[in-house]
């Protein structure tokens, strides 16, 4: 039942975008392309539920050979495990919302059927990255979700933003890619193999605990940061970031899907897919990036005024508490978040996409008016207002909005809803339990190891959950309350159509925690071995194996608690006793302080905000560097050029001219680097030198032939001539000598 | 008459060929120099055949010495077929340079 | 009898296109149609059924030639050739309907060049006779002189000349090798017996014997860089490339797909055939890993890679970025060959054919933007993929293709070549990983300069991709896209002659 | 050697070959050295009825009188028309020529004394049957017969390009 289950769920869509390009090298259209591909994910999302009865059976349902090359081999398959069915359902779930929103939101433009097929490409490729068994087939679909990111981001590419944004996106995450294919090629020269776990007991995880000794722990951590390289590029943390935030030039539901709920959180699962691998050093390194990426992408949010790209940052920010999760050795905490995040996230960015949908249809009927032919997305220059070189459309302004949550109350109660889950505010949404999950995993890591790494990165994930409460809830003041600031647009605005405000429900059904609970509360769902991480004192006990142990109401969704800290301890239970009751103490440690942390920071929101006690102007004069380092995007071009200079010295002076920050052009910079200088020597190089010496010969040897061309006179006889006198001379010398 | 009078007749022929072929300034009479050369080369051909080759018996005990007969057959063949491509390409350059002088047509001069 | 008919169909056929009266062109197109289709049933059918339980060459002919020599007419595939030989002969037909409508003078002349030109390629491919080998390796370089330099671009005199003399003088240090390997063929324990020999499978026996003048390292290692050399100028390989870029821009769309597609191929097959199998003592000196010329091969490789990459990035002539991104692929041929192990030589060869199929696609759709808009200048676009959406779509299959994503075949035989080549060059590898980014970068980019954005006025009404243009690209994309999910397919072929080849080179 | 009539005609078949054969290289009038030829012709062919060559002595006469001088003659008639009926000769290149032409004639001349086994090979006087029907058989039934076709081809093929080559070219 397994194989063809998985085999439906990914030929469905797979089959919606092959009739769109079979179709489409005829020139024409499958007229109803939307209701086709969503039909396909849909039918995907069934599948998808009813693999959950089989997550116990074999985890390796299926495996083929794929390449073989007589010594060396490599096989393709299914990898069916508790986390995959996760991903599985979140993936064809929220992409099946989004389907639907985009046949509402997508509505009229010129491309709507590429679209569709392009998001069907699309849900194919993150699904086969989630049930490969191997590296190379979730390389695979990695770079496939990268393809399909990159389209959709420059879709409505007669913009110069949106045709730049996809292009650093594709290039700065292939930087990452790098990096994780060099990771994969140590491991296969290690262990001649990239399955994971092949049932023959030649996986990697099986290989993996073989190994020993100082070197090659060295080498495993640093093949397990290579492999953490490409899901830095993918799930843009620091400091391969940048291309996040732009790539909000893509259509809303795009960026609902693929830069919010799934594709982004690859990143995330790839980490947990690799977590055996990981050694004590790649654990820290992943863990710090995750936390410094939480706090640095949190911080800039709150200053940003595009709706869009406050929800980019604030992505960027929770997929960051996710890595500092999983590094920090809580395992099923940041998965737990990825699930919950993939729902309010996606639910923010279709609820705004709602919201800039209202003033959008205003806008393009607008512009109707005067310009019948323009494509509903173009924006009139005069009212763009400047956001640090980017450009924000007036329709995603918040400093447009405000008061809409009469005019818009069911796009505004769901994202309150997703707000409050985000915020983290206790006990009835899901925001708040994985949050409090990690943060009571990092916390009773640092009080189990009596790691000063743990409490810093314990005390960053705090201050980001703060900040997050903060700027989350600036949005949604500044969006849906107060009075109206552009009279114009508020008038225009409406309601969205049903088939866009149906998947805002169900998405915001999915923010509160009984959903969530049915995936979680499996026996099975427990995190794998980690052969290589050992504690100073104790015997390794998961952090997760706590904390469904607390006391308020855990039960619910916990990982069944006593049980998996005894597996996981061994026979050594003094010690898991140990663990047990500092993980335990550690979990209500967290919750009460960032019960505390966030309603701090959401009353502060209310105070800026809402009642306007304090003015946020005022504070940003105040503390005007504070202001400037986040307006900068916390100035990350000067510890940038700190960092580079020493290698282009006399290129700063050229990125001078550029008042933009290294970071934000790091794909652009290198190009520039490359091409002014090194390109320009190696053509200088080739075109002198190398194709200078052959010109050389040939003109010598053309010189020559001027000279001897004089023989040859043209007049037949005399050649006849040469050759009779010639022949005569011939004999005659031969006959004489 | 043995083979040698024939010898020296046609080399005879042959150089007057040459001579004709090196110093006329007129492509027909060059043709016509070459003509020679065939025909002292035919000559040739057919006195060797008479005098050296080795004689074939059939039956009645008639004797054959032919084969360069047959060869200069071919022979007469080949200049007829010269001939009449060499004239065409003569009537083509006629119609080119306007002139049939051989030191005229000097195109492939380097 | 079936592979000579293949190799000597297209030869026939020149001779009946030349016999048709020069006014009837479409009749001249379609007869070269036909025997250039007839080659490419004759390679599917040999592919099919190609199966090769002995490692033997199949199809073998052999008949004496030149008998003074002890040359012979001694053809025969094995599982590499048979891939390259359905490569050329998938080409020919598409180049045929690519030179459909702009060839605008000589049309005869040109298809029966062309004819010449594939009769040579397939015989190279087939030859298991050193001569014979040699003797179709420059049958190549005729027609393909005239094809250049009369029908090519305002340098073609240029280009073609260049492309002659480079190609000359890389033959000369092959046909110097090639003697020498022939004198030294009766040699054994500095005693000459027996006769002289220029037959393949025999030679690489040779070269394996104990004691025999041809397994001497020394004489090993001076032969392989005459032959190398003489290969390397086809590849092309660093410092021998400039020849390239010249003869690209130059040339017409379909002998450009010829020249990037089986041409350069030869360079590496040469390699692979007649330098690893026949000398791999000669080989080990230069892939040791020791020092560097221990490393030399591997070097070559990366600065292929990394060179090309970088000039690729500087172009803004799009068939000139197509040839330096060539360069930059041949790179990691080179590189997999350096590895001499199974995943290395694999992927590189599987990377012979993907790039054989992508870089002709890649020159068909340069084509197919010139014959619109006159120019190539990728600066002087911007915005088509508004008016030409299917063209767009195919470009960015090749596009994508060719920057190695994987699903299409460009990533398998890239990352096959980097596996094995890691296992053997750490360093260098690493390095060489530079090119992929460079390559997602130099493609990208033009992407961007050249569909997307507003459209240019200029081009408001470009006529969107015709079906014959269609009909050749569709083979190439179908064959881009199975191979990228089933590589298989191919690396079945060969796989099993490329394990005994790295049992040969594990031995030394 | 007998002086017989036989002799005497042989001389003068000898003679009126070589002296017509050198007015036609020396004669300036083009039709003349034409005509001249003709009558070296003739006597090339009687020379093939001393050699017992009655068949090629008639095809010698056949194709030579009756086709190429015919040629000849037509070519000079279009290209020289009235103007270019006498022929120039440059005094250097007559010496030259000459030179050059009597050295090769030397040589000949030496190879001819000089070779042993060319000596005495003097006409037995044998009588062969007329050769007429035994060319036939061996052209058309034996061993030349495939020489006879590949040289018929060639005979058309010429004829085709000199036809091709010499009628006005058809501009496009």
């Amino acid at each position: 039942m397994v194989v063809p289950l998985i085999s439906i769920i990914l030929l469905a869509p797979l089959a919606a975008f092959t009739l769109f390009a079979v179709l489409g090298l005829a020139k024409r259209n499958f007229p109803r392309q939307d209701y086709l591909s969503t039909f396909a994910m849909l039918v995907a999302l069934g599948c998808s539920l009813l693999l959950i009865q089989e997550v116990t059976s074999d985890p390796t349902p299926l495996t083929v050979e794929w390449l073989s090359l007589g010594s060396v081999n490599f096989s393709m398959g299914f990898y069916l495990d508790s986390v995959t069915v996760i991903m599985l359902i979140v993936v064809t779930l929220v992409s099946s919302l989004v389907h639907i929103f985009s046949i509402g939101y997508m509505h009229g433009d010129p491309r709507y059927p590429r679209f569709f097929a392009f998001l069907s490409l699309f849900s194919f490729s993150m699904l086969f990255l989630v049930v490969s068994d191997n590296l190379l087939g979730i390389y695979i679909g990695w770079e496939l979700v990268g393809l399909c990111s990159y389209l959709l981001i420059g879709f409505w590419f007669e913009k110069d933003t949106a045709a730049n944004a996809c292009k650093k996106a594709f290039l700065t995450t292939r930087v990452g890619d790098v990096g994780m294919f060099i990771g994969m090629m140590m491991l296969f020269a290690k262990f001649g193999t990239l399955s994971l776990h092949d049932g023959t007991e030649s996986g990697i995880f099986t290989l993996v605990e073989g190994l020993s000794g100082t070197g090659d722990m060295v080498w495993l951590s640093v093949a397990g940061i290579l492999i953490f390289c490409g899901a830095v590029g993918k799930s843009a943390q620091v400091p391969l970031h940048t291309w996040l935030p732009d790539a909000m030039e893509g259509p809303t539901p795009v960026s609902a899907l693929i830069h919010a709920a799934t594709m982004v959180a690859a990143g995330v699962y790839l980490v947990a897919r690799m977590f055996p691998i990981l050694t004590p050093t790649s654990s820290l390194v992943i863990a710090y990036v995750g936390g410094i990426t939480a706090l640095v992408a949190a911080t800039i949010a709150i200053v940003r005024f595009d709706i869009k790209r406050v929800l980019a940052y604030s992505t960027i920010s929770q997929l960051g508490y996710m890595m500092l999760a999983i590094g920090a050795g809580s395992y099923v905490a940041g998965l737990f978040h990825l699930t919950t995040h993939a729902f309010f996230k996606a639910l923010l960015f279709l609820g705004s996409g709602s919201v800039i949908h209202a003033f959008h249809a205003m806008h393009a009927h607008h512009d109707d008016a005067e310009h019948p032919e323009d494509t509903a997305h173009e924006h009139d220059d005069n009212s763009l207002v400047h956001e640090h070189g980017a450009e924000i459309p007036p329709d995603q302004d918040m400093r447009n909005m405000g008061g809409l949550r009469h005019k818009m109350p069911l796009t505004f109660i769901t994202m309150l809803i997703a707000t409050l889950s985000i915020s983290g505010v206790p006990f009835v949404f899901s925001g708040f339990w994985s949050k409090d999950k990690i943060l009571g995993g990092v916390l009773g890591r640092a009080m189990e190891w009596s790691s000063v790494h743990h409490y810093i990165l314990f005390g960053m994930a705090l201050l980001a959950a703060g900040i997050t409460a903060f700027y989350m809830f600036r949005l949604i003041f500044m969006t849906f309350f107060g009075e109206p600031r552009n009279q114009e647009m508020h008038d225009m605005a409406h309601e969205s159509p049903w088939v866009m405000v149906v998947p805002l429900i169900v998405l915001a059904a999915l923010s509160f925690p009984v959903v969530n609970t049915i995936w979680f509360n499996k026996d099975n769902f427990k995190p794998p071995k980690q052969p290589h991480i050992h504690a100073p004192q104790h015997a390794y006990v998961s952090p997760d194996s706590k904390i469904g142990d607390a006391n308020f109401g855990f039960s619910l969704f916990g990982v069944s608690t006593a049980q998996a800290a005894e597996e996981d301890a061994g026979p050594d239970t003094a010690h898991a006793d140990d663990a047990h009751h500092i993980h335990h103490l550690a979990h209500n440690i967290a919750m009460v302080l960032s019960i505390c942390v966030a309603g701090l920071g959401i009353l502060l929101s209310w105070l800026f905000y809402h009642r306007r006690r304090f003015s946020a102007e005022g504070v940003a004069t105040t503390f005007r560097p504070v202001y400037n380092l986040f307006w900068n995007k916390y100035y990350f071009d000067e510890f940038y050029d700190g960092v580079l200079v020493a290698l282009t010295v006399w290129k700063s002076r050229l990125f001078a001219k550029f008042d933009l920050s290294f970071i934000d052009g790091i794909v652009n910079g290198v190009g520039k680097v490359t091409r002014d200088v090194l390109s320009a020597f190696i053509g200088f190089f080739d075109n002198r030198v190398v194709d200078g010496f052959v010109n050389r010969v040939a003109e010598v040897t053309w010189a020559a032939g001027g000279r001897i061309r004089k023989i040859q006179t043209g007049a037949i006889q005399t050649y006849l001539f040469v050759v009779l006198g010639g022949i005569v001379l011939i004999i005659l010398i031969f006959r004489l000598f | 008459m043995s083979l040698q009078h024939y010898l020296v007749i046609s080399s005879i022929l042959f150089s007057l060929g040459i001579f004709a072929v090196l110093t006329r300034k007129n492509a027909i009479s060059i043709l016509m120099g070459i003509e020679l050369i065939l025909n002292s080369c035919n000559l040739n051909f057919v006195a060797f055949s008479r005098f050296v080759t080795p004689a074939e018996t059939i039956v009645g005990s008639e004797v054959f010495r032919f084969d360069g007969q047959i060869i200069a057959i071919f022979g007469i063949v080949l200049a007829a077929a010269e001939a009449a491509v060499f004239l065409a390409i003569i009537l083509a350059i006629y119609r080119e340079f306007g002139s049939i002088r051989p030191d005229e047509v000097d195109t492939l001069k380097g | 009898m079936l592979l000579s008919l293949m190799i000597f169909v297209p030869l026939l056929g020149m001779i009946v296109v030349l016999l048709l009266p020069r006014e009837s062109e479409e009749l001249i197109k379609r007869a070269t149609l036909a025997f250039t289709l007839v080659p490419l049933l004759l390679g599917i059918y040999l592919f099919i059924s190609y199966n090769n339980p002995n490692l033997e060459h199949l199809w073998k002919a052999n008949a004496p030639w030149i008998d003074a020599f002890n040359i012979n007419y001694h053809i025969g595939i094995d599982g590499l050739s048979v891939t390259l030989l359905l490569l050329t002969a998938l080409l020919g037909p598409i180049c045929v309907l690519a030179s459909w409508r702009n060839i605008e003078k000589g049309l005869k002349a040109y298809m029966g060049l062309f004819l010449l030109l594939e009769t040579g390629m397939l015989g190279f491919f087939a030859a298991l006779d050193l001569f014979l080998f040699f003797v179709f390796f420059e049958l190549t370089l005729l027609p393909m002189y005239f094809l250049i330099g009369v029908w090519g671009g305002p340098r073609r005199e240029y280009a073609a000349i260049k492309f002659f003399l480079y190609t000359l003088f890389g033959s000369v240090l092959m046909l110097v090798a090639m003697i020498a390997v022939y004198l030294n063929s009766n040699v054994i324990n500095g005693v000459a017996e027996g006769v002289r020999t220029f037959d393949i499978p025999t030679l690489i026996t040779l070269a394996g014997t104990t004691g025999h003048a041809l397994a001497d390292s020394t004489f090993q290692m001076w032969v392989f860089l005459g032959f190398f050399i003489g290969f390397a100028v086809k590849v092309p390989i660093f410092p021998f490339h400039t020849w390239l870029p010249d003869a690209h821009v130059e040339a017409p769309t379909a002998i450009s797909v010829i020249l990037a597609g089986v041409l350069l191929k030869m360079g590496t097959y040469g390699i692979v055939r007649i330098n690893m199998a026949m000398f791999p003592e000669g080989l080990a000196i230069f892939t040791n890993g020791v020092g560097i010329v221990g490393n030399s091969l591997a070097l070559l490789g990366f600065i292929n890679i990394v060179y090309g990459s970088f000039c690729a990035l500087a172009q803004t002539d799009f068939k000139k970025l197509v040839a330096y991104s060539s360069i930059g692929h041949m790179g990691f041929v080179i590189l997999g060959l350096a590895a001499g192990n199974s995943a290395g030589i694999n992927g590189a060869i599987l990377q012979m054919f993907n790039h054989g199929v992508i870089s002709a696609m890649l020159f068909l759709l340069v084509g197919v933007l010139y014959d619109r808009a006159h120019h190539r200048e990728i600066n002087g676009f911007g915005g088509l993929a508004t008016k030409m959406p299917v063209y767009t779509g195919i470009t960015t299959l090749a596009f994508m293709a060719s920057l190695g994503l994987p699903g299409l075949s460009g990533f398998v035989g890239e990352a096959l070549s980097l596996l094995g080549a890691f296992q053997e060059f750490e360093l260098i590898t690493i390095l060489s990983t530079i090119g992929i980014v460079v390559g997602a970068a130099y493609f990208l980019w033009t992407l961007q300069r050249v569909f997307l954005g507003q459209l240019n006025p200029k081009y408001e009404d470009l006529p969107e991709i015709n079906r014959r243009e269609i009909l050749t690209l569709v083979p190439l994309g179908i064959l881009t896209i199975v191979l990228g999910i089933w590589p298989n397919f191919a690396l079945d072929m060969f796989s099993e002659s490329v394990t005994n080849l790295v049992n040969v080179l594990d031995a030394i | 050697m007998e002086f017989t009539l036989k002799t005497f005609i042989f001389y003068g078949f000898a003679l009126i070959t070589i002296a017509s054969a050198l007015a036609v290289v020396t004669v300036r009038n083009i039709v003349h050295a034409a005509f001249a030829l003709m009558v070296t012709l003739f006597g090339v062919a009687g020379l093939y009825v001393f050699l017992q060559a009655d068949f090629l002595a008639a095809t010698q006469v056949i194709v030579y009188v009756g086709g190429i001088l015919v040629l000849i003659l037509f070519g000079v008639m279009m290209t020289s028309g009235r103007l270019e009926m006498r022929i120039h000769i440059e005094r250097g290149q007559l010496l030259l020529g000459g030179g050059i032409s009597l050295a090769l004639l030397m040589l000949l001349l030496t190879v001819i004394a000089n070779t042993p086994i060319w000596k005495n090979l003097t006409d037995d006087g044998t009588q062969l049957a007329p050769t007429t029907e035994r060319i036939g058989q061996l052209i058309l039934n034996e061993k030349f017969l495939l020489p006879f076709e590949v040289v018929s081809v060639l005979l058309l093929v010429a004829l085709i390009g000199a036809a091709l080559i010499s009628r006005k070219e058809v501009r496009d």
